[in-house]
């Protein structure tokens, strides 16, 4: 069974002891313990279910490279779906459940999947399920996607309790990992000056080391790891995070780095997680490396785990998985494993070796009684839920003749893998190291940063040199010159000497025994999450899914939630072996961030709830939303929809404030629209080029109507533009446009007519503007001037239609525009922003007599559709030019070019087929529906129905009684009175007739009184 | 005129930095030739700053100059004087070609100052923020979060932190997330 | 997530301030033009595995446009520029040269 | 070609599917061949499948400089739909959707078409309007989309929040078969149906030259040699600008990089395709479980198949902020694929100015949807010279000031 040792664990503190529960099971562990080491200690050795065959499976691995030990982690707000077990630190108060079984974790029903996995191979589906197709739909995909998955998801109201944050951080030298290696890179590149970040993802330093024992510079490992911490922690341009992980290496030396600040102390005040976003000269990846699993049949029994991994129990948190323990290898490092069971007390039953010689580890094991048998194998591991026995037999061969030992834990060892995640995700390169049967990073093709020059350097085990000497060295080396290249002289000094017993050459063994009958490859696991085993891959193989590309496809192979990182390099030796090629032919799977799993919130960051996004706000968006403002998004904008009074539907409101504005008094925030100014001697000449029509006649105190077009020919904003003075013009945009037209001003000024003497400001901000429309607009003007005494005069004649003036409206600074987009009598009057509020307070308090109502964009859009006049955005949708809209008049022919005009030529643009802009009135004054396709006759060839126009704009007119639209007809306007049919979405299909657009005061009287 | 307002009425808020809206700021846009000795000359008159080289911000209280391009200051003179100041340097500038116009109600402005100060921008601009890399007399012209922003310090431990009017609230709601309690970073 | 300098403010900035704006040095074809030309124009672009030349703009910054040589294979920069200029200035030519011998683009070498 | 059936894999089971044959044949190239198509994408298979099923031209190969469906093919997100607003669109699409519906019976492979429904939420106005428009085009078209109310939404996608402080639900255009398929069976089906027609496909072959005599084309130049060919497809997506290089002509063209990434496996919890536009965000659920999503693409010229991380930052605040239950799900794996844009962002099915080559490109961010309906419209193309489904997607179209462009309606091209 698997117990808490009396002696050993390093990292627990005994004297704090912490309750969490298991499966509603309480249970105890100290202070320390990761998850998986307090389950281990109360002998809870089966902690999952697999995948697809939801097989048993246990704690297989100690640190982030776990694919079994995945819990449901938490309750409630603060529930995670398949944290992995070995990476939680414990807390008091932590609750965990198991995954991916039904009714329970002992007895689920999906393990009869285990027993017809003969019968579900590696793509199975792909050859199932194809007959009878209806049942498709209703049975198999339905029961596919029950199976699916693997943790619950989280509750579907869940609104996570916690907080996250981003930090933007920049480096010379970032070193990813802090084991020794790291911590040696760290120091000496720090020593040179450069400014260095440090980041372990563990809550402890010093990595593998201190477990393997070991000396360094006659020192036991654990003290210069201590050592070299506070030396580091001393120096001012170090930056050290542990409980931060390299996630990603990006383009241009961006890495993200991934802190967890509170997983450990659930509850506690500030971020759970924060995102650093670091821009580093130099990466060194001081990753370590990951101990990879034998293939061999019932490896995937709970109880089998990594040798390095059984050794860290014992070392690290004073827990065995066993009591009597086979270990199995291929390389002398896991004796290390053997001989520290030993010691601890447990026993040791064999040392299976699949080489015939092994260095002087093995002496020492044989020393303390432990057998070893040279040249043999595991044949197979029996136990359901926790390893019984194990069947021994020799490592040449089919897997005959075997011997069986009764143990209940087994450590294996295939040997080490370097961690280049980090050095790959940017594009670095790999090259076989043929001795140590591992990929490692190859220094001369690293991936580049923006000087096109290297910005990678691995160091210590994940470079690697595996023996502790080795590592010191090389990270010593990797550490200064990465200093260098971020522009530092390193300090000449001495790499530490790190001293560990010699070893002798590891041999690679993908398969145990090497020949294994296909009874055993079927059993034998290489990616125990995603239950893909050495069979699959060898069929994956036979059927031509040769790419190793294809093989992780169709098998699954490395793409469950540890992303292969015991399972990659033995699935492709499968491979290579299967296709009789080498490893480095087949080549690895692309490796891709994150380096393990990271949390979508802290993606997000801070940009959740209230800063999800900003709401852009006008200075009197406060007084909207007190007076029942119905809001609309604008762009970012939020601009009010309707004023909504109590007992009201909004389709109300908007009926009354059309009325109200067209019979009395209605005002407008229309601060939003943009406001450029327009300033230089080329002005007049630079606007003649924005706009279609002619901006440089426009004379100084006057107004004119403006139209944009891109340079493809299509409508992009319009707006008023007014002449200030004798080289300074005002532009207004559409709301949305402020930005984009300013923007587009300026990338022309900018490049294309730099030598225009040119500036454009954008002063859409400084103003609050307000539109106040209707008969009694004048009226409330000048009694605002007669309240303050004076300003400026509003009469017909004073200030006439499409002119401006600045000066006083009652007591504000003000400058007045006589346009209209109503078609009313109106005045667009702005002042400065931070007087919006209270000049809208007087002009309604001064209003009242006059009937003034605020009124929304629902209602402006229906002032202006009963004038006719476009709006971009609903007339316009990006392939509208303003010859589809009758804007000819806008189109200047006297000048030789604007934007847009060399467009208009093409033979497109010029068709006269092209749908042109009427009024459309239904033959029983119904709304006709948005967006309806007025339908011709027959269908094209692609059977669609022939369609000859669509609606644009459809409104209830309330001032005129019925509902009134604009649309675009192919030859609309010579089509005058004839009668269309719209079918509807409803079924029915609305007859309109073609009228003319304008469907109130066709002379434009009422605007100009 | 009535009493004028700034977008969000010296709201402020304290946790891991101090968060205030300013009020309001006289502030002047002013585009031309840097190198033309009107525009020095209006700056001066203006300010008593001299013109500013490339990312310099010459600002003391509510006077100062901030170089926002290699054709654009923005000059910074207390709230009540920005018309008659800008009148006067339009008159200075005339004949120049150049823009200067009021942008004081287009703007909100915050100070944001504490110890952690440099930590809490550092969350939401792209920015390198270290003692060595930005100082006082500095400005710098990026991202806050989501929206475009400026930002210049009056002493090691205090911002002041410009953005659009419009955006005002969500600009104080973001300082106020990056300033939360307990979230401090222990970087600078 | 790219860094560039903006020539304008001096800053390496990074690509969320920036605004990407397509292929360089296009000559604008107004009236006049022939068809081909104004198609070419407008939508024909180098889109080069390889150098290249592009507008950017510091958008979140000073706002002002640039150019930028650029590699589309490896992400590579070799130099930002005035966007002033209707080809690239020699030094960012030469620049281009001493790390791709032999490269191309439209006419330039 | 052996049957595949549950029935098959039972016999193999009892012989541990050792008698299972090659999906594909691993040829080398012959000398020569009617069509060749550059590009075993799904595009180009398709393509080459329908020469043969519709048109008796089998003699054909298929060169990928890769592994067949490495490409796009192999990392999009999988969404199909066909509630496209313009017409040429609309029929390509759905001719494509109708294909997908009975694909795995065709070839007999399961490709996994789950027409499970998509929607397409509206958040502003602009949207709303954008939507109910392409309702009624839909109707007219002949594409099965219905818009629906707030409250359907949600009862089809309980987890979402409807009323998001930025941007609530408004409501959405739902297309009930609409959905997603296994995009790599895709390729893998139809290219064990080509082959099994006695097609070649030729893998980790680079075509490095296109060769041509009097205006025609003549053949190829790969990396496996000279090949000769009286017709040449060439359907190589990104790579389309380098091909049509070879071939002498230009394409409006650009390629750029988009990105999409998946969550860890959860239990099912959505069970349909939900695309937020405005906030830049869509998700679905795949039938391992994953939740995957889709970003935005850059706005530069790109090869790395590496986009920049920004654009996923703003994709998952948005699915956050719209599926707050997704807040403490884990990002697994994040990938980025270069898509071709074309200027008006709808395809290019085309003759071009070399007589016998064709084009089929610039599917940028939404072509996995297509591919059937593009491969079957191709091949009328390539064998006929014309297809209506393919007609409206000439190259000059460009030239001519007739765009077909999506994005009017505040649809979006994927
Ligand atoms: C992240 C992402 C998400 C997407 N999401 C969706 C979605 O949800 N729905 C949707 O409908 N679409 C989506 N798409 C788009 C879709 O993936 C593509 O439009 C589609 O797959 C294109 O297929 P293809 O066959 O044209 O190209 P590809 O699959 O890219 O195939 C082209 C092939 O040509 C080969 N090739 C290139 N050059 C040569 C040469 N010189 N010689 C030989 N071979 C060559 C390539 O190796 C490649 O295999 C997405 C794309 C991406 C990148
Ligand atoms: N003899 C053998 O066969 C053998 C094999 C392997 C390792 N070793 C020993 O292991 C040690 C290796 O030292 P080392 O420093 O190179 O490696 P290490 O494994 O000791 O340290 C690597 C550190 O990096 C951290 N890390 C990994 N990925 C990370 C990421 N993405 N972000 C943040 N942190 C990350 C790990 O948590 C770990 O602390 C030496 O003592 C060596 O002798 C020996
Ligand atoms: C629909 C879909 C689902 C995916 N699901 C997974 C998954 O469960 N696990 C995984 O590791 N990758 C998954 N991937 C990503 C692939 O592993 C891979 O990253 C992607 O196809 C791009 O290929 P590349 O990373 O090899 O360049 C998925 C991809 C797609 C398109
Ligand atoms: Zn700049």
């Amino acid at each position: 069974m698997s117990t808490r040792l009396a002696n050993q664990g390093r990292l627990i503190d005994r004297s704090k002891q912490v309750t969490f529960s298991f499966n509603g099971t309480s249970m105890q562990g100290y202070e320390g313990d990761t998850l998986a080491s307090a389950l281990l200690a109360n002998d809870q050795m089966m902690m999952g279910r697999s995948f697809k065959y939801h097989r048993p499976r246990g704690v297989v691995a100690s640190g982030a490279e776990e694919p079994n030990a995945l819990v449901g982690l938490g309750q409630g707000n603060r529930f995670e779906p398949n944290q992995r077990a070995t990476t939680t630190e414990l807390f008091n108060g932590l609750t965990s459940i198991s995954q991916n079984h039904w009714p329970n974790l002992e007895f689920d029903i999906g393990s009869i999947n285990t027993h017809l996995s003969r019968f579900l191979p590696a793509g199975f589906y792909y050859k199932m399920f194809i007959h009878p197709k209806p049942f498709w739909k209703h049975v198999y995909e339905p029961f596919i996607r029950q199976s699916a998955g693997l943790g619950k998801a989280p509750d579907k109201d869940n609104r996570d309790a916690d907080t996250y944050e981003h930090f933007y951080h920049f480096t010379d030298v970032l070193v990813i990992g802090g084991g020794v290696a790291g911590l040696q890179a760290a120091k000496v590149a720090a020593a040179s000056g450069a400014k260095v970040m440090l980041i372990e993802q563990t809550a402890h330093w010093g990595g593998r080391a201190p477990v393997d024992g070991g000396t360094i510079n006659d020192e036991p490992v654990d003290k210069f790891v201590e050592q070299l911490v506070s030396e580091l922690e001393a120096m001012d341009n170090v930056t050290m995070r542990n409980r931060c992980m390299g996630a990603g290496v990006y383009d241009h030396g961006y890495v993200l780095g991934y802190e967890r600040l509170t997983d450990h102390k659930p509850g506690t005040q500030g971020p759970r997680h924060r995102l650093w976003r670091i821009r580093a000269k130099q990466v060194v990846t001081a990753t370590g490396a990951i101990e990879r699993p034998l293939s061999f049949a019932g490896n995937d029994v709970p109880g089998v785990m990594l040798a390095s991994a059984m050794r860290d129990y014992v070392v690290n948190w004073g827990v065995t998985p066993g009591d009597r323990v086979i270990v199995a290898t291929n390389n002398d490092d896991a004796y290390r494993t053997a001989i520290i069971l030993k010691q601890a007390g447990v026993e040791v039953l064999r040392i299976v070796d699949a080489r015939t010689t092994a260095g002087p580890l093995a002496d020492e094991a044989r020393q303390l009684g432990i057998q070893v048998d040279p040249g043999k194998a595991i044949a197979k591991v029996k136990g359901g839920k926790r390893v019984k026995k194990v069947e021994l037999c020799n490592q040449e061969g089919i897997g005959g003749a075997r011997e069986e030992v009764e143990c209940d834990a087994v450590a294996m060892s295939g040997g080490w893998s370097p961690v280049v995640h980090m050095w790959s995700h940017c594009g670095g390169k790999l090259i076989w190291d043929e001795a140590q049967a591992h990929f490692r990073p190859d220094p001369s093709r690293p991936p580049l940063g923006a000087d096109g020059e290297g910005f990678v350097l691995a160091a210590g085990s994940s470079n690697g040199p595996l023996a502790l000497g080795d590592v010191l060295t090389d990270a010593d080396a990797a550490g200064k010159a990465a200093a260098k290249a971020a522009g530092f002289t390193a300090k000449r000094t001495k790499a530490p000497v790190g001293e560990t017993t010699a070893e002798a050459p590891m041999a690679a063994v993908w398969l145990m025994p090497a020949n294994a009958e296909i009874g055993l490859r079927m059993k034998s696991w290489l990616d125990f999450q995603n239950d893909v085993k050495v069979s699959d891959v060898q069929l994956a193989a036979r059927e031509g899914y040769e790419s190793v590309e294809h093989t992780k496809r169709y098998t699954t192979l490395g793409m469950a939630t540890d992303q292969g990182k015991l399972s990659n390099i033995n699935g492709l030796a499968i491979l290579a072996d299967a296709l009789d090629s080498e490893i480095p032919k087949v080549g690895t799977t692309t490796f891709r961030p994150p380096y393990t799993p990271i949390s979508l919130a802290s993606i997000g960051g801070e940009a959740r709830g209230e800063v999800f996004q900003p709401i852009r706000q006008t200075p009197m968006h406060n007084w909207h939303d007190k007076n029942g403002a119905d809001w609309e998004p604008v762009g970012h904008w939020r601009r009010t929809y309707a004023y909504v009074r109590p007992g009201e539907s909004v389709h109300d409101a908007v009926n009354r404030e059309v009325k109200n504005t067209r019979e009395n008094l209605g005002l407008l925030d229309a601060s939003t629209l943009g406001k450029l100014i327009v300033k230089g001697p080329d002005a007049g000449k630079f606007l003649d080029m924005m706009y279609t029509n002619m901006m440089s006649t426009l004379k100084v105190g006057k107004c004119r109507y403006g139209l944009m077009c891109s340079e493809n020919g299509f409508l992009i904003d319009d707006g008023v533009v007014a002449r200030i003075d004798e080289d300074t013009w005002l532009c207004h945009t559409t709301t949305g446009g402020a930005e984009r037209i300013h923007g587009h001003m300026e990338e022309w000024l900018q490049t294309e007519w730099w030598d225009w003497k040119v500036y454009v400001a954008n002063v859409t901000e400084q103003y609050a503007q307000v539109a106040v429309v209707g008969p009694n607009a004048r009226k409330v003007l000048e009694k605002l001037n007669a309240q303050a005494g004076g300003g400026m005069d509003v009469s017909k004649e004073a200030l006439p239609f499409m002119e401006w003036r600045d000066g006083k409206i009652g007591a504000f600074d003000a400058r007045a525009y006589r346009i209209s987009f109503s078609g009313e009598l109106s005045y667009e009057i702005a002042v400065p922003a931070s007087q919006g509020q209270a000049f809208w307070d007087a002009l309604m308090d001064a209003g009242k007599e006059f009937g003034v109502m605020p009124y929304g964009t629902e209602c402006l859009h229906i002032l202006r559709a009963e004038k006719g006049f476009i709006m971009i955005g609903d007339e316009t949708d990006g392939t509208v030019i303003p010859q589809d809209l009758g804007l000819h008049w806008a189109l200047s022919k006297k000048k030789e070019d604007y934007l847009g005009k060399r467009a208009h030529t093409r033979s497109h643009m010029a068709d006269p087929d092209r749908w042109k802009l009427v009024g459309l009135e239904t033959v029983d004054g119904s709304v006709l529906p948005d967006g309806a396709y007025a339908v011709g006759e027959g269908v094209n060839a692609n059977g669609q129905r022939n369609m000859i126009g669509r609606v644009t704009s459809t409104y209830y007119s309330a001032n005129l009684g019925k509902g009134i639209a604009m649309g675009l007809i192919k030859h609309g306007p010579d089509r005058m009175g004839e009668i269309v049919e719209f079918p509807g979405t409803d079924g029915k299909t609305y007859k309109a007739k073609i009228v003319d657009p304008i469907f109130y005061d066709k002379d434009g009287e009422k605007q100009n009184v | 005129m009535s009493e004028p307002i700034s977008a969000l009425n010296h709201a402020s808020f304290e946790g891991i930095a101090k968060v205030e809206e300013c009020g309001l700021q006289g502030m002047i846009t002013l585009r031309g030739d840097l190198s033309d000795k009107a525009l020095a000359k209006a700056v001066k008159d203006a300010t008593g700053q001299k013109m500013p080289g490339q990312r310099e911000a010459f600002v003391e209280g509510e006077s100062g100059v901030c170089w926002m391009s290699s054709d654009e200051l923005l000059v910074l003179v207390p709230y009540a004087e920005v018309d008659a100041k800008l009148a006067a340097m339009t008159k200075t500038l005339s004949g120049t070609h150049s823009l200067a116009v009021n942008v004081s109600d287009a703007r909100a402005v915050f100070r944001v100052s504490g110890t952690s100060a440099r930590e809490v921008l550092g969350k939401i601009a792209p920015v390198e923020l270290s003692a060595e890399a930005f100082q006082p007399g500095q400005i710098r012209r990026s991202r806050l979060a989501q929206i475009a922003g400026a930002f210049w310090m009056d002493d090691t431990e205090t911002f002041r932190v410009v953005c659009f009017r419009s955006a005002a609230d969500y600009a104080f709601n973001l300082l106020k997330v990056a300033a939360q309690p307990g979230s401090e970073v222990g970087i600078y | 997530m790219l860094i560039l300098n903006c020539p304008y403010c001096g800053v390496d900035a990074e690509e969320t301030e920036l605004a990407a704006g397509g292929e360089a040095h296009l000559k604008r074809y107004g009236p006049g033009s022939s068809d081909d030309e104004f198609h070419d124009y407008l939508f024909m672009r180098e889109n080069p595995k390889g150098v290249h030349f592009e507008r950017w703009r510091h958008a979140n910054g000073c706002g002002k446009w640039f150019h930028a040589a650029r590699a589309t294979d490896t992400l590579e920069v070799f130099g930002t520029y005035s966007a002033q200029t209707t080809e690239p200035p020699q030094e960012i030519r030469e620049a281009i040269t001493a790390k791709r011998p032999g490269w191309t683009w439209r006419e330039f070498e | 070609m052996k049957h595949y059936s549950a029935f098959a894999v039972a016999r193999e089971a009892l012989r541990y599917h050792t008698g299972w044959e090659r999906a594909w044949r691993s040829p080398e190239p012959k000398k020569k061949y009617d069509v060749i198509i550059v590009g075993a994408g799904g595009h180009g298979l398709a393509t080459a499948y329908y020469l043969g099923k519709n048109y008796g031209i089998q003699n054909v190969a298929v060169i990928e400089k890769g592994w067949l469906g490495g490409g796009n093919t192999g990392r999009n997100t999988t969404i199909i739909r066909s509630n496209y607003l313009q017409d040429p669109s609309a029929a390509l699409y759905e001719k494509a959707r109708s294909l997908y519906e009975d694909l795995s019976q065709d070839l007999n492979y399961n490709i996994m078409f789950s027409p499970r429904g998509v929607i397409m939420l509206a958040q502003t106005q602009h949207e709303i309007r954008g939507y109910q428009r392409t309702a009624h085009a839909n109707a007219l078209q002949g594409v099965k989309t219905e818009w629906i109310t707030p409250e359907r939404v949600k009862e089809l996608v309980p987890i979402i929040n409807l009323d998001g402080p930025r941007y609530p639900v408004l409501g959405g255009l739902w297309q009930e078969r609409g959905g997603t398929a296994r995009h790599d069976a895709v390729a893998w089906g139809y290219a064990r149906a080509c082959s099994a027609m006695g097609m070649d496909i030729i893998q980790q072959c680079e075509v490095t030259g296109v060769r041509q005599e009097n205006g025609r084309v003549v053949g190829v130049d790969t990396t496996k040699g000279a090949i000769d060919c009286d017709k040449l497809g060439i359907v190589v997506a990104g790579h389309s600008g380098q091909l049509a290089e070879m071939a002498g002509f230009r394409l409006p063209l650009e390629a750029v990089a988009l990105q999409a990434l998946v969550s860890e496996p959860i239990k099912p919890c959505m069970d349909v395709v939900v695309m937020a536009n405005t906030v830049h965000g869509y998700m679905s659920q795949s039938d391992k479980g994953e939740m995957v999503i889709g970003g935005g693409t850059d706005a530069y010229n790109n090869f790395t198949q590496r986009g920049s991380f920004h654009h996923i930052e703003e994709t998952v605040r948005a699915l956050v902020e719209t599926f707050p239950m997704i807040s403490r799900l884990k990002m697994l794996r994040q990938w980025g694929g270069i898509v071709d844009m074309t200027g008006d962002r709808s395809p290019i099915l085309s003759k071009t100015p070399l007589g016998g080559c064709f084009i089929n490109a610039g599917w940028g961010t939404g072509g996995f949807k297509a591919i059937p309906g593009s491969g079957w419209g191709m091949a009328q193309l390539m064998a006929t010279g014309h297809s209506p489904l393919t007609e409206a997607f000439t190259m000059d179209r460009f030239k001519e000031g007739r765009f077909i462009d999506e994005s009017v309606a505040a649809g979006v091209a994927h």
